[in-house]
């Protein structure tokens, strides 16, 4: 190991250069897997390597990736959101009710996203105004939010969206692009100059690393939080119309679990579910590593449990071999 | 003297589940019966015992979200030895889903002790892992009660004393636990590491040992869980006891067991377990809709944290010695 | 080139649909250039179907026949499978209208809803309290049964259904259910459950409850799983229409599709063994009536499902 | 006399920092050995690795002639090496007898806890350690001195040959300081080794007996301690002669800048007025817990005056939150570096330019060229040592986190700024840097108000003095008028002798 010098003066600003930082960066290690995995499908599947094929895999993981870049945001500051997939239940009754009411698309856009951010409210009040742990109310609220769309619809569906409302979930921007698949390119680049570029990024990241200081160095810790569950409220919302949309119908059962697959790949992106660190990148390649791997085993006819070993495999051994690796590499050094 | 009792949390949720009681009890009468009440106990002790082991890894400041996986893996293999062998005797099956437990436990524990791995990522991965398991075992295959033998079946349901052996398992879990929380270091290591787990090292307790042991534990518990539910809903197969991870750990906070660590206690796991079970056993019996069990699940949760936030919140140091008082 | 048939179910693992699977096998045989692709979800969820429905539209299967999860959700998926040039049908558990070429019920609905009110009746001669307990809140055919069986409720005289509750598919919630039925009405005299996974547990909690004798579980349930409650008398009969005949009926119809027959109003696709099932309005057609199991048969269906 | 345990070519790597290299040291039974060295020589390094929490990289330790190895602390605990750690590690939420007998509780014959035998033994612990509370009650229920004497009973509940003190005193009172000597003499009296690291020079020269000197992780001096002279040891820690200790410079006092009237809080403070002018420094003094940390942050918006009001400039303030407190130019140098200042896991620059950015940035978008340019500015400013400016903070030893914090709010450029203990834990050098710079603001024309507990730096320092006491303002002194009694017995509240 090399030693550094002390000097007293002239400290310079940085020891390594950013192609050497780049490359001990846990996203160059997510990018050799995510390529491997796109080989390995290639070689696996004849069907893989076709364009619309491609697209259509991409509907598997861009809902969830929505919310991942809001929750990144979240368990980076040092909190975590549990209800995100019971707010998209409620927001897809709410739809659903609207429709019934005759509401049009652009309204019920409007309701989508509103009652997103109303939950994100909930959650943001009582987790910054009364100061509750964030694991604990939104485990609450994951319950009390999807249990409000069984209250509602019991065992009915809501359906009968409007033909043009079925563009979010099933609809082309161009070619082979869809709707989703845009929104979640355009996402991840709002996401990552937010988290990487402003100063509300930054605020994000001293929170996660230590509350009370960064509260005495003038950020306003409780309006930051309180902000970043207003934007997972809100993807919820807007994945919520992209799920709805996409299966034309509304039961309170919807997207069931996704909470634990938002959390996954927020994870294997590199965040330390310890709060402040990870980027946004990480989550994108997060996402199309998930993506792929449901897709290539969907194609093989592997059975969905069989890939969630694997996914589970990988969050582990991704975080396990690093460590793992150093370990090894210090033994051999002495 | 009034204030002083409700400042006591258990006393709050031993209050809180009379005042439930009787508000059911005014609504349906027979729920009060001591048989009624009895058959509702039977039917939490399994979420009791869960909330136990929850409990101890939960001091550690950790968490197991992987227990009602290692539940339902434990179960399944129970269940397979028991169609797969008919004859073997109950005690070597109930042992053998205990060691499984454990040792799914030990894997638990020794991922967040060796490779410091978060617990939460620990615990979400052997989540799908465990039950991905099942279904490779199984191949997705259910084990139905007529694969069941009779003994296998019956054991939880066998009368003691007029209490079945499931409530009296129960019973005996919820004071061994007691005595080991309260009377042995491994108990009192487990608040500490919770507490302050920088200040453990320095005590001389291996914070990662102490956190493998109470993984040891909850696995210990969701493998013995695992053979109760299988025999007691006679059934097993891939989903059993899916999300019930939840349930667990909602009890624990109902509780009062802090999940930032190092806070909480037995009767409170236990208190906030039958809070739930009552909860549960109630809402069909009192015709609200079981649809509206999930939200009435929510806002208990909610209320429960922000009681118990209240209660933990340090009242100021009071520096200022007021003029009379001098 | 052989013609690829997916058999969608609702959850891989479930005995009903492992016995479909058996007679498609089947059928795959009998018609010799068929290679049937058996897949579905590992949980009952419709997001779970069309992940897969979207990998079998990738890989160009010729047909997909499919027991939903969700009436409309799978219908956009399905579309873009008939965009494609891939025959759709459901069968079991149906798809909207718009989502499929035509659907093929295990038997009429009417007719199922008839079954599992007369068989609680044909045992309580004096008549008494009925409770239903239904499978998972968002199925769609055991809602459309218990509408029947209400219609068709007054013509049992005496027999009075005085609750629905849904185990939601759950061997514990059903079991919980049922002991809430039973605590809240000390009269029930019958326990309808229209889902194989609800019967059992009904059947368990009954027998726990000491109330055998007293409570009969009926409504549809696989004989294999119900053989021993058969013998314990905690059931006395039940119902519920052969499986293996159904996979294999489906994969006929999908095969016929993809041959070129055409699914509209009135025409009558070719289900070899079974016959020819012939399609209403709706392009909806009836396989078979429902089977009645008791002591005296049960034990030799358990053997084959 | 043989040594009662011996380091032998001890070295310690962190990444990118050689903490120890090739360090040797003895205690002897008996005797006192006081440990001193700059911020960062690796002092507290060294006790690491004596108490089995730190593996040495190389290196051999000897206990009575033998060769051990202390992979654990209790391994450590066992071969009869106890601390008192710079850092007070306790359990907030067990009970004071759990807190001292936590790893080796007493047992009854089935192995489990006796607690009644705890609670005995603990009364009887606290009293040696000069405390006489009651021992069950929660520690979080206890003031931060009585912490520390917590810590104190701890390390005596060991039957130890050697007692390790890393800086025992920074966190104690006048009184409870003479206690502690008090025990030092007893435990010397008793035949222990004890290692005594301290900042504190007049401590060091009343109560040891031997000296060992680090800079930057090595040795480089060790005697008795009647052999030297205070300025030798300085010379040997930061290889360097050290001026005038409290480089205060005269400047000419201006207009009232904050005028503070009627402050007060339910629990906390009240009733506190004072003017601070331009170009001032002004102390404020008291015993610990006399309040003054939470009165100084309720002016920064952190607790909530119920009543009072701030003027700047003439102007009447409302201060909501810190960040409104930094907007308006009053800014708070908090007294706990650890939680409230530094940011671990953020890079040295990061922590500088956090309450700057909305200068550094522009429309809300970060430029990593000014951040640079502000953090180069300040940190060589107060004569940072570190690697890069992109090292974590960390990784730098106390006193250093201390410029880093200190950096961080003097580059929001304040007209006044509150500094809370600015030298508690840092070394003499760098002591003398902050001091330096603190006459360099003033002269500036900033206006300075510095919380401390030693009297030697607000004498030195300050143009005037308040004197705080169970949350009132006890005292209010000139600089001429200063002297040391009057600042204590108006701390104690001792009345003015006739
Ligand atoms: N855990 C660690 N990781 C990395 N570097 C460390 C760690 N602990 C200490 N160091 C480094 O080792 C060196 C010695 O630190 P140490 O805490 O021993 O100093 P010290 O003499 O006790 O200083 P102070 O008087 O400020 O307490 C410093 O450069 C510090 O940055
Ligand atoms: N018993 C205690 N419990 C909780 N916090 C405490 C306790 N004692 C002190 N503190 C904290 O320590 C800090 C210092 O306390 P305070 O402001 O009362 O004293 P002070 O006069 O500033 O003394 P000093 O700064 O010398 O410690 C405060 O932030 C206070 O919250
Ligand atoms: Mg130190
Ligand atoms: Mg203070």
């Amino acid at each position: 190991m090399a030693e550094t010098h002390l000097s007293p003066r002239n400290i310079p600003d940085r020891l390594e250069g950013r192609g050497a930082r780049l490359l001990k960066s846990w996203e160059s290690l997510l990018f050799v897997v995510a390529c491997l995995i796109f080989i390995g499908n290639s070689l696996a599947s004849p069907y893989f390597l076709d364009p619309w094929n491609l697209s259509d895999a991409t509907f598997n993981f861009t809902e969830t990736a929505m919310i991942a870049f809001a929750m990144a945001l979240v368990i980076i500051s040092g909190e975590i959101d549990l209800s995100v997939a019971s707010i998209i239940a409620l927001a897809s009754t709410a739809m659903g009710y609207a429709v019934q009411l005759g509401f049009d698309t652009p309204a019920l856009v409007v309701v989508g996203l509103s009652v997103g951010l109303a939950c994100g409210v909930v959650n943001g009040l009582l987790i910054t105004g009364l100061g509750l742990p964030s694991i604990v109310v939104t485990i609450g609220t994951m319950s009390l939010f999807r249990g409000l769309s069984f209250i509602i619809l019991g065992d009915q569906a809501f359906t009968g969206y409007p033909g043009s409302f079925s563009w979010f979930g099933q609809g082309y921007v161009w070619w082979v692009f869809s709707f989703e698949f845009t929104l979640f390119v355009v996402l991840a680049v709002i996401y990552g100059v937010v988290l990487h570029k402003t100063n509300f990024g930054r605020a994000v990241y001293a929170i996660g690393n230590n509350q009370t200081a960064a509260l005495f160095s003038g950020i306003r810790v409780g309006r930051v939080k309180f902000t970043l569950f207003l934007l997972t409220g809100l993807m919820a919302g807007l994945a919520s119309i992209c799920l709805t949309s996409r299966l034309g119908s509304t039961r309170p059962s919807i997207a069931l679990g996704w909470e634990l697959e938002v959390v996954t790949m927020v994870v294997l992106g590199g965040v330390s579910i310890l709060g402040g660190s990870g980027t946004i990148p990480g989550v994108v390649l997060a996402a199309l590593i998930m993506g792929m791997v449901t897709f290539g085993f969907g194609l093989l006819n592997v059975p969905g449990i069989v890939m969630s070993i694997f996914i589970g495999l990988l969050l582990i051994s991704v975080i396990a071999l690093p460590i793992l690796w150093r370990r090894a590499r210090r033994r051999l050094a002495h | 003297m009034m204030a002083k009792l409700l400042k006591n949390r258990e006393l709050l949720l031993v209050g809180a589940i009379l005042v439930l009681v009787v508000l059911i009890a005014w609504r349906f009468p027979p729920f009060i019966a001591p048989t009624n009440l009895a058959r509702v106990y039977n039917d939490t002790s399994i979420l009791i015992i869960l909330a136990l082991g929850q409990m101890a890894v939960i001091l550690t400041r950790c968490i197991d979200l992987s227990m009602a996986a290692n539940l339902a893996l434990s179960g399944m293999v129970a269940a397979m030895l028991n169609a797969a062998f008919p004859g073997l005797p109950i005690p070597v099956i109930l042992l053998s889903a205990i060691a499984l437990g454990a040792v799914l436990g030990m894997i638990n524990g020794a991922l967040v002790w060796k490779l410091d791995i978060p617990p939460i990522v620990v615990t979400l991965g052997t989540l799908t892992i465990y039950r991905g398991l099942i279904f490779l075992l199984t191949n997705g295959k259910w084990i139905n009660a007529h694969q069941m033998s009779d003994a296998f079946k019956s054991f939880p349901r066998t009368d003691l004393a007029g209490i079945p052996v499931l409530s009296w398992l129960s019973v005996v879990t919820v004071a061994a636990i007691f005595l080991v929380i309260s009377r042995t270091p491994l108990g009192r290591a487990f608040f500490a590491v919770g507490g302050n787990p920088h200040a453990a090292v320095y005590t001389g307790i291996d914070v990662g040992r102490t956190r493998f042991f109470a993984y040891c534990l909850s696995g210990t518990l969701a493998g013995l869980s695992g053979y109760l539910w299988v025999s007691r809903y006679a059934v097993a197969y891939v989903d059993i006891a899916a999300g019930f991870e939840l349930d667990i750990i909602a009890a624990c906070v109902i509780g009062g067991i802090s999940i930032a660590g190092g806070i909480g206690s037995v009767p409170g796991a236990v208190l906030g377990a039958l809070f739930l079970g009552v909860i549960k056993n109630a809402l069909p019996v009192i015709n609200i809709s079981p649809f509206a069990q999930m939200a009435i699940s929510g806002m208990v949760i909610i209320t429960a944290v922000a009681v118990n936030a209240r209660a933990e919140r340090r009242k100021g140091r009071v520096i200022l010695k007021k003029a009379e008082a001098v | 080139e052989n013609k690829k048939i997916a058999l969608v179910v609702k959850a891989l693992g479930i005995g009903f649909f492992e016995a479909a699977n058996k007679g498609a096998q089947e059928a795959a045989k009998e018609l010799g250039d068929v290679e049937v692709i058996y897949t579905g979800p590992t949980t009952t969820t419709a997001e779970g179907q069309i992940e897969v429905i979207n990998s079998l539209i990738a890989q160009k299967v010729d047909a997909i026949a499919v027991s939903a999860n969700d009436t409309d959700a799978l219908v956009p998926a399905l579309k873009k499978a008939m965009d494609r040039g891939i025959k759709v049908i459901s069968w079991d558990s149906g798809v909207a209208k718009d989502g499929r070429q035509m659907h093929l019920n295990p038997s009429s609905n009417p007719l199922i809803g008839n079954m599992i009110i007369k068989l609680a009746a044909d045992n309580l001669p004096d008549g008494g309290d009925v409770a239903v307990l239904s499978a998972s809140a968002t199925a769609t055919n055991q809602n459309t049964w218990i509408e029947e069986m209400k219609k068709v409720q007054g013509n049992y005289k005496g027999i009075n259904v005085v609750a629905t509750v849904y185990g939601d598919d759950l061997a514990d919630k059903s079991y919980r259910e049922t002991q809430g039925l039973i605590q809240s009405y000390p009269n029930l005299k019958a326990i309808i459950a229209p889902t194989s996974v609800g019967i059992v547990a009904a059947a368990q909690a009954v027998t726990d409850a000491g109330k055998i004798g007293q409570i009969n579980v009926t409504g549809l349930g696989l004989p294999s799983e119900m053989a021993g409650h058969v013998k314990s008398g905690a059931s006395k009969s039940f119902a519920i229409w052969n499986p293996i005949d159904l996979g294999y009926s489906a994969t006929m119809i999908a095969y016929d599709l993809v041959n070129g027959a055409e699914a509209k109003p009135g025409a009558e696709l070719k289900m070899g063994r079974m016959g020819a099932v012939k399609l209403d309005d709706n392009n909806e057609g009836a396989m078979a009536d429902p089977f009645v199991y008791d002591a005296s048969n049960v034990e030799e269906f358990a053997k084959i499902f | 006399m043989k040594p009662a345990i011996a380091l032998e070519g001890i070295s310690k790597s962190f990444p990118g920092v050689k903490a120890l290299s090739d360090v040797s040291l003895s205690l002897y039974p008996g005797s006192v050995t006081a440990l001193v060295g700059e911020n960062g020589a690796g002092k507290s390094t060294l006790v690491k690795i004596l108490t089995g929490i730190y593996q040495p990289d190389g290196g051999s330790i000897r206990v009575a002639d033998a060769e051990t190895a202390f992979p654990t602390a209790l391994s450590a605990a066992r071969a009869g090496v106890t601390a008192i750690h710079q850092e007070t590690v306790l359990f907030d939420e067990l009970s004071v007898a759990e807190n001292i007998f936590l790893g080796h509780a007493p047992r009854n014959r089935f192995g489990l806890i006796d607690w009644n035998k705890l609670n005995a033994d603990a009364r009887a612990l606290l009293h040696r350690a000069g405390a006489d509370f009651d021992p069950t009650i929660r520690l979080r229920d206890l003031g931060i001195a009585k912490k520390h004497l917590v810590a104190i009973a701890r390390a005596l509940s060991v039957d130890a040959r050697v007692v390790i003190m890393d800086e025992p005193t920074a966190a104690l009172s006048h009184k409870e300081i003479h206690e502690l000597y008090a025990l030092v003499e007893r435990l010397k009296a008793d035949g222990k080794a004890i290692l005594f690291i301290s900042h504190k020079f007049d401590e060091i020269f009343r109560i040891a007996d031997r000296y060992t000197v680090f800079r930057d992780g090595t040795m480089v001096g060790e005697g008795l301690i009647a052999d030297v002279s205070q300025d030798d040891l300085v010379r040997m820690m930061v290889g360097r002669a050290v001026g005038s200790v409290y480089p205060k410079k005269d400047v000419a006092i201006g207009d009232p800048v904050l005028t503070v009237s009627g402050y007060r809080h339910p629990t906390e403070f009240e009733d506190i007025n004072f003017e601070l002018r331009r170009g001032e420094i002004l102390g404020f003094y008291g015993l610990i817990g006399a309040g003054r940390s939470e009165f100084m942050q309720s002016l920064i918006g952190i607790t909530r005056p119920s009543a009072g009001a701030i003027r700047l400039d003439g102007e009447i303030l409302v201060i909501r939150n810190p960040s409104e407190a930094i907007r308006s130019g009053i800014v708070y140098v908090p007294e706990e570096r650890g939680r409230q200042g530094a940011i671990i896991g953020l890079p040295i620059f990061q922590n500088v330019t956090l309450p700057s950015l909305s200068r550094t940035s522009r429309s809300g978008f970060l430029k990593l060229a000014n951040e640079f340019a502000l953090a180069r500015e300040y940190t060589s400013r107060l004569d940072l040592r570190a690697a890069s400016l992109d090292q974590d903070v960390g990784t730098l030893s106390g006193g250093n986190q201390q410029k880093v914090v200190i950096a961080k709010w003097l580059a929001t450029k304040p007209k006044v700024i509150i500094l809370d203990e600015p030298t508690k834990g840092i070394d003499i050098g760098s002591k003398a840097a902050v001091h330096a710079f603190m006459s360099e603001l003033a002269a500036q024309g900033l206006s300075v108000i510095m919380v401390s507990s030693e009297i030697p730096e607000i004498m030195g320092m300050s143009d005037r003095v308040i004197v705080m006491r169970e949350g009132r303002i006890v005292g209010r002194f000139e600089r001429e008028e200063l002297t040391a009694e009057k600042l204590v017995r108006a701390a104690a509240g001792i009345a003015e002798a006739a």
